[in-house]
C-alpha cells in the first residue's frame, strides 16, 4: 500500500513536471532552442498570478484568464523582439541569450518582489483531497495531472493535425524554404513561443498554488523539465508526459528507500533510459 | 586625520537567503551613524569604515568576497552573519589569512563541527556567538510540554548544513528527544527543494506523529504543509526552524500559517538594550518597521549586536594595529548586547558563546500574524507573550 | 497590364562583402518559358533567391506585374504567386510527402493544381504519400519539390537546376510535363545546364557570366558559338 | 610545375608579434609576487583558473562540438578529491592535485561511454544531469560533510608553505602555470593533425568518418583530457576556497555558466576568445559585483547584446574586421610573387 | 586480375523498402565500373554499405581480400576506400584547402608538408585552387560537389566511389571532369561511378551495372547494356523498339 501510494503520488508529481516540460518541448521541437530561462518564466507567471490575485482578489485559477494571455503576449514579443535574432544552426547563441534572460528575470523579480517566499492562496483547493481505494489523493495534484493531460493532448493535436502545427514543423526544418510557402518564419516562431508560454503560464499558477516560490527557484525545476522532454523523445508530447511521470515515480520510489535518494533516483532513471534509448522512448523526429 | 580601522562585513543580500539580510541597510546605516564621530582606543580616535559585501547566498562567492575584503580592502576585522553558507566560508578565509573574525546567526554546531573544529583546540582567529541545538531542543521541549500531545515526533531534516546538524545522531535532536521521552520518526535527510514529501507524510501517519519538527527552507515547508493536508495528515504541533522565522513566509501561507511554531532568538520583547545606542529591542524593531514599512525580523537584533561587539572590541583592544591583539580582545569580551550577554569565557566550546533562546508560536493578533513567545523556561528573563495552542 | 510578368532592373546581390550580381536587367513575358544558363558560380541561384526575396534587394530592382517587390520578405513575395523549386530539393524532413505537398498549397491561391493533379503527374508519390520525405530517393524528392511549388498555383515558377540528379526517364517525364504545366497559363524560368534541353523548351534565353548578363536572345535563333562565347567571356 | 608557385603558410606577422608580446607578458606575470599586491595576485590567480577552465571548455564545445553544461562535475570532483586525499590519505596538497587529475580521467571514461550516445542539446542536458548526480552523490558522503560540506584543515594549507607570503605566491604560480599550460596545450593540440581532425568532426561527422577519422575515439580523448585537467583545476580552486560543499563544488553557475559566458562572449572556436572573454568577465565583475542584483542584470544584458551584435563573440568580430589571428591555426594558400618565379 | 571489392549477397531494407536485395558482384583492381538505375533504386545506399555508413542486414562486403563488413567507416577509409557524397557534406567552417588537408592528413596519412603539396596538386587538378582560402560553406552547390571529388582524391584511395558528380555541369566543364577522372583511373585507381549523365559515364567506364529495387538487374559492356530493352524502358524511358 505504501509502495502504491509512493507510485501514485509520484505519477501525480509527474503531471506537474510534464506541464513544466510541455512548453519547453514545443520550443525545442520547433526552434531547436534550448531555453535556459524556461524555469524563470514559470516563476514569472507565478508572480504575475500573485499580482493579479492581490490586485483583484480573484482566485488564482481565475487569474489564469489574465495570466495566460499575458504570458502568450510576452512570449510573442520575446520571440520577435529578441530570440528570433539568435536562431541558426548554432546551439550556443540562443543558449547564452536565454541564460542572460534567466539572470535578468530572476534579478528583476528580486528587485520588484524581494526575496520573500510567496504563495498563491487557492483556499480549500490546496488542502482538499479525495479518497480512492485507501489512498488519499490531493485534489490539486489530481487537477494538475488532468490539466497536464489536457494541455499535452491539445499541443499534440495542434502540432500534428492543424496547419499551424504543419507550419511549426516546416519552419523548424528549413526556414528559407518555409518562407517560399508563404510562411513568415518570425511570426510562426512568435506563435510557437506564445503557445509555449501559455502553457508556462498554466504551469506557473499551478506551481504557485502547490508550493511557495521566490525568484530563485526556477532553475531547480528546469532540469526536470529538460529530462522529461528528453526521456519522452523529441517531437512527441505524449512522450513528454510519460517522461514526467517516470521522473516523478522514480523520485517518490527513490525517496521511499531513502529520502536522500529522491532527486538522485530521478536523475538515475533518466540516465538509465538514455543508456538504453538515446533518442528517448518515443522519438517522433530524428534528433 | 584619524587613523582608520576597516571592518569587512559579508551577508547574503541577494539569493535564496536574502531574507536574513533584508534589514542590513537599516542596521548598518544606524551603526555608521554611531561610528561617525570615531571610536576611542587608547586615547586615540579611530575612524571606522564598514565595507559590506554580498555573498549572493553562495558559499563560493562568500569565500571570494571575504578574500577580497581581507586582501584587497585589507580589513582589520571581518564579520559575517546568516546561515552556515555565509558564515563558514568567511570564517575559513579569516582563519587562514589570520584576520580577526566575528560571526553570528548560525547555530554553533554547524559552525564548529561543520568547519572540522576540534573540541579543546578550536580556532585561532574566528569567534562566534549564537545559540546551539541543545537550546533549540530545550526550548521546543519546553513548548511541547505545555500541551497534551502524543510524544511521537516526525523529523524533517534536509541534507544541508543546518539539517545535518539538527538531525545529527550525536549532537543533534535525536538523543535529547529520546531522553525526554519522545520518539522521533526520522525518515532520513532529504535533498533541499524536493517536490514531494509523500513518503515522509506516510511514515509520520503510520507512526501516529502528532508533532512535526525540523529545519527547512520555506519552499520545502510549503510543499510539505499542503501535501500534509491533502494526504490527511494533521499534526497538532509543527515547530520548524529557519522556514518559520520570517513573517513574510507565514503571511504567504495564509490561514495555514496560524499556529505554526518556531524558535525565537530575538524579538521586540526581549528585555535587552543596545550597548551602543541604548535603544531597547522594541525601539530597534519599531524603528525598522517604521523606516521600511515591513514587520520586524529576528536577524535585526543579531546584526546590530554584531557591531556592538565590534565597537566594544575596538574600544578595548590593546593594539589595533596588531591582529593578534584584536583576537585576544575578542576572546576577552564581556558585553551586554541587544541580544543578551556575549562572553566567550563561558561558551560551550572553544571560540563559541551562546545567547538565550526561547520558543514562539505564530498567532493571529488582529489582522496580522504575530510571533508570540510561549515558552521561556530556559531564559526566564524573556517574558512570554502568549500561550501555546494546538493546531487543528 | 504590362506583357512582362517579371522585370529586373539593375538588380544587385551581395553575400556580405562579396557582390554576386551586378546590375542585372532582365524580364519574363507572361506565359513564356525563359531559360537561364551560365557557368558554375555565374549567379543563377543567386538571381533566383533574389527574386523570391530570400536575398535582400533594394526597392525598384524587381517588378512583378508592375508592382515593386524589391525589398519584400520572401513570404510576401510567395503570396503574390511566385514559386521556386530550389536547387537541391530541400524538402521538409519532418513532414510526410503529402504534408510537403499540402503545405505548398496552404496559401489558398486558387488554380488548377491540387493534390490529385500532382499525384497524377508523379504517380509514384501517391504510393509513398505517408512516408517521411527524407526516405525518398533523390529523384523522388525532386518530384515532391516540383509538386510542392505547383501546389501554390503560382503565376510564375522558378526552377533551379530542374534536372540535377534525375534519371533520364524522370527528366524526360518532367520535360514532357512541362508544356502541360506552362499550358495552364503559368510563366516559368528554368535554370538548366543541358543547353540543348534549355533551348528546346524555352522561348528566350539569358546567359549569366560572373554576375552580369552576357547574352540575351530568342532560343530558336541563338547560335552555339554565341553561347559558348557568352559563357566564358571574350577569349 | 605550376603549383610550385603556391605556398602554404600558417603564420603571420601579427602572430609573430603576438608571440613575442605574449612571452613578455608571461614573464612579467611570473614576477607578479614582486610587484603586485596580495589582492591583485589573488584576483589574477582566479582569472588564470577561469581562463584555463574556459580554454578547456572551448576545446570541447568550440572544436569537438561537445557542448557540455556539466563541467562542474569535474571541478567539484577535483575539489572533493583534494579534500579527501589530503584529509584521509594524508597526501601533500600538490600530490593530491595531480592525483585528482588522474582520478578525474578515470571517472570520465564511464561517463563518456554513457553520454557520448547523445548529440547536441541532448548531450548538453545529459552532462548537466551527470553533474547533478555527482552533486547528489557527494552530498550522501558523510565523511566529507554530506550536504553541509567541510573545511580544509588549516594544517593542510600550511603544509604548502609555512609563511603566508610564500603560500600566496605558490598558489598564484600554480594558477598561472595552469593557465599557460592549458592554453599552450590547446593551441598545439589544435595545430596538430589531431586538431584538424577535431575541427572536421565538429563541422560534419558523416564526412569526417568517411575520411578515416575515428570520431568516437577522438572525442573521447578530448573529453578525458578535459576532464582530467578540469579536475586538477577544481582541486586548485578549492585549495584557495578552503571550504567545499556540494552546492558550491557542483555549482552550474560558477563553473559552467560563467565559463560559457566567457567563451561565447570572447569568441568560441578561437584560442583567443577565452582570453578576451576572461578579461571582459572580470572587468564587469570587479566594477559591478558590489551592486548585487544590478550586476547580474548587467551580466545578462551583456550576454544578450553581444550575442545579437556579434554572435561569434568579441574576438570573432575583431577577426572578421581585421583578419587577425594571434594563435595562427588556419592554413593560407598564397601565390608567390613573380620575382621568385623560375 | 585481382578482385578488389566483392559484395556477397548483401541485403538491406528500411522497413518495407529494400535498398539492397541479395546484391552480389565483384570489381577487379584497376577497373572503372559504372552504376545506373532509376531514382531510389538503392545506388547511394549501396555506396553507404560499401563505405560502412550503413550496416547490412545480411551478406558480406569484402575489400582487398578482407571481410570488412564489421568495420566502421573510418577503418574502411584507412583500408583505401574513399567516396564523394551525392548530397555534399563539406566541413562548412573550414576553408577548401583545410577540407582537402583533412583528407590528406587523416585518410592518406601524409605528413603536414607533404600533405600541403599534395592538396595543392589535387586542387589544381579539380579546378578549385582559386577558391583554396574560401570557407566551404560559401561555395555553390557545384563547387561543393567538386570539393567532394577533391577530398576523395586527397584521401589517396585504392577504390574511389563517385556519386553523381557530373550533374549540372556545362558541356565544357563536363569534358574536363571526364579528363580528370580518366587521369585518376590511368594511375591505377579503381573507380565505381554512379551517374545519371550517361554520356559522361560511357566515356570512362569499362563495365556497367544496373540496379533497380536494390537488385542487380543487368551487368556488362556499357554500350550493350544501354541498348538493352530493359534499360531503355526502366531507365531511359524510351519505348523499346519492337
Ligand atoms: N552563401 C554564400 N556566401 C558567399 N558567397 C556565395 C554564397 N552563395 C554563393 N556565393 C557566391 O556567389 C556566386 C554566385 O553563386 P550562385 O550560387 O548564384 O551561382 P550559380 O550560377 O547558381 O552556380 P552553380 O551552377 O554552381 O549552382 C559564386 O561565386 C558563389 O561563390
Ligand atoms: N535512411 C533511410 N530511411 C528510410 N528509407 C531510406 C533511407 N535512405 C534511403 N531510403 C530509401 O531507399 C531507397 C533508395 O535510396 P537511394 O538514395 O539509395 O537511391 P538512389 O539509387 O541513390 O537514388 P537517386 O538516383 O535518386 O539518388 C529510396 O526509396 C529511399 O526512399
Ligand atoms: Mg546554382
Ligand atoms: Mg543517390
Amino acid at each position: 500500500m505504501e509502495w502504491l501510494n509512493a507510485i501514485v503520488q509520484g505519477a501525480l508529481l509527474g503531471g506537474l513536471y510534464a506541464l513544466f516540460a510541455a512548453g519547453l518541448s514545443l520550443i525545442f521541437g520547433v526552434m531547436r532552442l534550448v531555453n535556459i530561462a524556461h524555469g524563470d518564466l514559470i516563476v514569472l507567471a507565478a508572480y504575475l498570478g500573485l499580482t493579479v490575485t492581490a490586485a483583484t482578489g480573484l482566485h488564482p485559477l481565475l487569474a489564469l484568464v489574465v495570466v495566460v494571455p499575458a504570458m502568450g503576449a510576452i512570449g510573442y514579443a520575446l520571440q520577435r523582439g529578441l530570440l528570433n535574432q539568435t536562431l541558426g544552426d548554432d546551439l550556443l547563441p540562443p543558449l547564452l541569450v536565454t541564460f542572460g534572460l534567466s539572470v535578468i528575470i530572476q534579478n528583476g523579480l528580486l528587485e520588484v518582489y524581494s526575496a520573500d517566499p510567496q504563495k498563491l492562496d487557492a483556499g480549500a483547493l490546496e488542502t482538499a483531497s479525495l479518497s480512492v481505494g485507501g489512498l488519499s489523493l490531493g485534489i490539486l495534484p489530481v487537477l494538475t495531472f488532468a490539466v497536464a493531460v489536457a494541455v499535452i493532448w491539445a499541443l499534440q493535436w495542434t502540432f500534428y493535425h492543424t496547419s499551424l502545427g504543419r507550419a511549426f514543423r516546416a519552419v523548424s526544418d528549413n526556414q528559407d524554404i518555409a518562407q517560399l510557402m508563404g510562411l513568415n518564419r518570425r511570426h510562426v516562431f512568435g506563435l510557437a513561443m506564445a503557445l509555449a508560454l501559455v502553457v508556462t503560464g498554466i504551469a506557473g499558477i499551478l506551481l504557485g498554488i502547490r508550493t511557495s516560490f521566490d525568484p530563485s527557484i526556477g532553475g531547480g525545476r528546469l532540469i526536470f523539465a529538460f529530462e522529461a522532454v528528453i526521456i519522452g523523445g523529441l517531437g512527441n508530447l505524449w512522450g513528454t508526459l510519460a517522461g514526467g511521470v517516470i521522473l516523478g515515480v522514480a523520485q517518490t520510489v527513490g525517496a521511499k528507500i531513502d529520502p536522500g535518494w529522491q532527486l538522485l533516483a530521478g536523475h538515475l532513471a533518466f540516465l538509465f533510459i538514455l543508456a538504453v534509448r538515446p533518442n528517448g522512448l518515443f522519438p517522433r523526429i530524428a534528433a | 586625520a584619524n587613523p582608520v580601522l576597516r571592518v569587512g562585513h559579508v551577508s547574503p543580500r541577494t539569493g535564496p537567503l536574502a531574507a536574513f539580510a533584508e534589514a542590513d541597510d537599516y542596521v548598518l546605516e544606524a551603526i555608521q551613524q554611531t561610528f561617525s564621530a570615531g571610536l576611542e582606543n587608547n586615547g586615540k580616535t579611530w575612524s571606522v569604515e564598514i565595507i559590506s559585501k554580498d555573498s549572493q547566498s553562495n558559499p563560493n562567492r562568500a569565500a571570494e568576497v571575504a578574500a577580497d575584503l581581507i586582501l584587497g580592502d585589507e580589513v582589520d576585522i571581518i564579520v559575517a552573519a546568516s546561515t552556515p553558507e555565509t558564515v563558514n566560508p568567511v570564517s575559513d578565509q579569516a582563519e587562514i589569512n589570520e584576520v580577526p573574525c566575528i560571526t553570528t546567526d548560525c547555530p554553533w554546531q554547524p559552525y564548529f563541527f561543520g568547519r572540522n573544529g576540534v573540541p579543546g583546540e578550536g580556532f585561532m582567529n574566528t569567534y562566534h556567538f549564537f545559540w546551539g541545538l541543545e537550546d533549540v531542543i530545550a526550548a521546543f521541549l519546553d513548548m511541547w510540554g505545555q500541551v497534551d500531545v502524543a510524544k511521537s515526533v516526525g523529523g524533517l531534516f534536509p541534507n544541508d548544513a543546518d539539517g545535518n546538524a539538527w538531525g545529527d545522531a550525536e549532537n543533534g535532536l535525536p538523543k535529547p528527544l529520546a531522553a525526554a521521552g519522545y520518539s522521533l520518526v526520522d525518515p532520513g535527510r532529504y535533498q533541499p527543494l524536493s517536490d514531494d514529501f509523500s513518503n515522509q507524510i506516510a511514515a509520520f501517519k503510520e507512526a501516529g506523529c502528532e508533532i512535526v519538527t525540523g529545519n527547512m527552507i520555506p519552499p520545502d515547508f510549503a510543499t510539505f504543509w499542503s501535501q500534509s493536508a491533502q494526504q490527511g495528515f494533521a499534526p497538532r504541533i509543527v515547530t520548524i526552524g529557519k522556514a518559520l522565522l520570517f513573517p513574510s513566509v507565514i503571511e504567504s501561507l495564509g490561514e495555514r500559517g496560524e499556529g505554526l511554531s518556531s524558535e525565537v532568538w530575538w524579538s521586540p520583547n526581549h528585555p535587552f538594550s543596545s550597548s551602543l545606542t541604548g535603544a531597547s529591542a522594541k525601539d530597534l524593531a519599531e524603528g525598522y518597521s517604521a523606516a521600511s514599512g515591513r514587520p520586524w525580523t529576528q536577524p535585526i537584533g543579531f546584526k546590530h549586536a554584531l557591531f556592538e561587539v565590534v565597537a566594544d572590541v575596538i574600544r578595548r583592544a590593546e593594539d589595533l594595529e596588531d591582529p593578534a591583539a584584536i583576537v585576544e580582545t575578542i576572546a576577552a569580551t564581556n558585553l551586554e548586547t541587544i541580544v543578551g550577554p556575549v562572553n566567550w569565557a563561558n561558551g560551550p566550546i572553544n571560540n563559541v558563546t551562546k545567547t538565550p533562546l526561547v520558543a514562539g508560536q505564530w498567532q493571529k493578533d488582529g489582522d496580522a500574524m504575530e510571533l508570540k513567545i510561549v515558552a521561556n523556561s530556559n531564559a526566564p528573563d524573556i517574558p512570554t507573550t502568549g500561550e501555546m495552542k494546538l493546531l487543528g | 497590364m504590362p506583357d512582362d510578368i517579371l522585370r529586373m532592373q539593375g538588380l544587385d546581390a551581395h553575400y556580405q562583402d562579396f557582390q554576386a550580381l551586378y546590375g542585372v536587367d532582365m524580364h519574363v513575358d507572361t506565359g513564356e518559358v525563359l531559360a537561364i544558363i551560365g557557368a558554375n558560380g555565374a549567379g543563377k541561384t543567386t538571381l533566383m533567391r533574389s527574386i523570391t526575396g530570400l536575398i535582400a534587394n533594394g526597392p525598384g530592382q524587381i517588378l512583378y506585374r508592375g508592382v515593386d517587390i524589391g525589398g519584400m520578405r520572401a513570404d510576401q513575395v510567395a503570396r503574390l504567386g511566385l514559386a521556386m523549386v530550389p536547387e537541391g530539393r530541400q524538402l521538409f524532413p519532418s513532414l510526410s510527402v503529402e504534408e510537403n505537398l499540402v503545405i505548398g498549397g496552404q496559401m489558398g491561391r486558387r488554380g488548377p493544381w491540387s493534390l490529385e493533379k500532382v499525384f497524377a503527374l508523379f504517380p509514384i508519390l501517391k504510393d509513398r504519400r505517408a512516408v517521411p520525405s527524407t526516405s525518398l530517393s533523390g529523384g523522388q524528392q525532386q518530384m515532391v519539390a516540383i509538386g510542392r511549388a505547383l501546389m501554390s498555383n503560382p503565376d510564375i515558377i522558378l526552377f533551379d537546376e530542374i534536372s540535377l540528379g534525375l534519371a533520364p526517364i524522370v527528366i524526360k517525364d518532367i520535360y514532357d510535363a512541362l508544356p502541360g504545366i506552362i499550358g495552364e497559363g503559368m510563366s516559368a524560368v528554368i535554370v538548366e545546364q543541358d543547353i540543348t534541353k534549355a533551348l528546346s523548351v524555352s522561348s528566350r534565353v539569358y546567359c549569366l557570366q560572373e554576375g552580369r548578363v552576357s547574352l540575351e536572345g530568342a532560343s530558336a535563333t541563338i547560335s552555339r558559338e554565341e553561347i559558348s562565347r557568352a559563357y566564358f567571356g571574350i577569349q | 610545375m605550376s603549383n610550385q608557385e603556391y605556398q602554404v603558410t600558417r603564420s603571420s606577422n601579427a602572430a609573430r608579434v603576438a608571440a613575442i608580446l605574449g612571452a613578455i607578458v608571461v614573464v612579467v606575470l611570473i614576477a607578479a609576487p614582486w610587484w603586485a599586491g596580495r589582492a591583485d595576485m589573488r584576483l589574477m590567480g582566479e582569472m588564470f583558473l577561469y581562463l584555463a577552465l574556459a580554454s578547456l571548455w572551448n576545446l570541447m564545445a568550440g572544436y569537438a562540438g561537445l557542448v557540455s553544461v556539466g563541467q562542474q562535475a569535474y571541478v567539484g570532483f577535483g575539489g572533493y578529491m583534494l579534500f579527501a586525499l589530503t584529509m584521509f590519505a594524508g597526501l601533500h596538497p600538490l600530490t593530491a592535485i595531480g592525483l585528482a587529475g588522474v582520478l578525474g580521467a578515470l571517472i570520465s571514461v564511464p561517463v563518456a561511454v554513457l553520454i557520448f550516445r547523445l548529440r547536441g542539446a541532448y548531450f548538453a542536458i545529459g552532462t548537466w544531469v551527470i553533474a547533478e548526480v555527482f552533486r547528489l552523490s557527494f552530498a550522501q558522503v558523510s565523511a566529507l560533510g554530506g550536504g553541509s560540506g567541510s573545511s580544509l584543515p588549516v594544517g593542510i594549507v600550511k603544509s604548502l608553505a609555512d609563511a603566508r607570503d610564500t603560500r600566496e605566491a605558490l598558489s598564484y604560480w600554480l594558477a598561472l602555470g595552469a593557465a599557460v599550460l592549458v592554453v599552450a596545450a590547446v593551441y598545439f593540440f589544435l595545430r596538430s593533425r589531431r586538431g584538424l581532425a577535431l575541427t572536421a568532426i565538429r563541422d560534419n561527422e558523416l564526412a569526417a568518418s568517411s575520411l578515416g577519422i575515428d570520431i568516437w575515439r577522438t572525442k573521447l580523448v578530448v573529453y578525458i583530457v578535459s576532464a582530467a585537467l578540469t579536475s586538477m583545476l577544481g582541486a586548485l580552486i578549492f585549495l584557495q576556497k578552503l571550504r567545499i560543499s556540494p552546492d558550491a563544488a557542483f555549482s552550474v553557475n560558477d563553473w559552467t555558466a560563467f565559463v560559457i559566458f566567457i567563451v561565447v562572449i570572447g569568441g568560441i572556436g578561437t584560442v583567443e576568445g577565452p582570453i578576451i572573454g576572461t578579461l571582459i568577465f572580470f572587468a564587469l565583475r570587479e566594477t559591478l559585483a558590489d551592486l548585487g542584483t544590478v550586476y547580474l542584470i548587467v551580466l545578462g544584458l551583456v550576454a544578450i547584446v553581444v550575442m545579437l551584435k556579434a554572435p561569434r563573440g568579441v574576438w570573432g568580430l575583431i577577426r572578421s574586421r581585421f583578419d587577425l589571428q594571434l594563435f595562427p591555426l588556419r592554413y593560407r594558400v598564397i601565390r608567390r610573387g613573380p620575382s621568385k618565379g623560375a | 586480375m585481382t578482385t578488389i571489392l566483392k559484395l556477397d549477397a548483401v541485403c538491406k531494407a528500411f522497413g518495407a523498402v529494400k535498398v539492397a536485395d541479395d546484391l552480389s558482384y565483384e570489381v577487379a583492381e584497376g577497373e572503372a565500373l559504372g552504376v545506373i538505375g532509376p531514382n531510389g533504386a538503392g545506388k547511394t545506399s549501396m555506396f553507404n554499405l560499401i563505405t560502412g555508413t550503413l550496416a547490412p542486414n545480411s551478406g558480406r562486403v569484402i575489400f582487398a581480400g578482407n571481410d570488412v563488413t564489421s568495420h566502421n567507416a573510418a577503418r574502411r577509409c584507412h583500408a583505401g576506400i574513399a567516396r564523394s557524397f551525392q548530397v555534399p557534406q563539406p566541413f562548412s567552417h573550414m576553408t577548401v584547402f583545410e577540407n582537402a588537408m583533412v583528407a590528406a592528413t587523416q585518410a592518406a596519412g601524409l605528413r603536414e608538408h607533404a600533405a600541403e603539396r599534395f592538396c595543392i596538386e589535387v586542387l589544381e587538378q579539380t579546378g578549385l585552387l582559386a577558391k583554396a582560402n574560401t570557407t566551404a560553406g560559401s561555395l555553390t552547390l557545384l563547387e561543393r560537389k567538386r570539393l567532394e571529388l577533391t577530398r576523395a582524391l586527397c584521401a589517396k584511395p585504392k577504390l574511389l566511389l563517385l556519386d553523381e558528380i557530373a550533374g549540372g555541369l556545362t558541356e565544357a566543364e563536363c569534358v574536363s571532369l571526364i579528363r580528370t577522372i580518366k587521369d585518376i583511373h590511368a594511375v591505377g585507381v579503381t573507380i565505381i561511378w554512379i551517374e545519371h549523365v550517361v554520356h559522361a559515364l560511357l566515356e570512362v567506364v569499362d563495365r556497367l551495372i544496373v540496379i533497380d529495387f536494390g537488385r542487380l538487374i543487368a551487368e556488362g559492356e556499357p554500350h550493350a547494356i544501354m541498348d538493352s530493352p530493359e534499360v531503355k524502358e526502366i531507365y531511359l524511358g524510351i519505348e523499346a523498339d519492337a
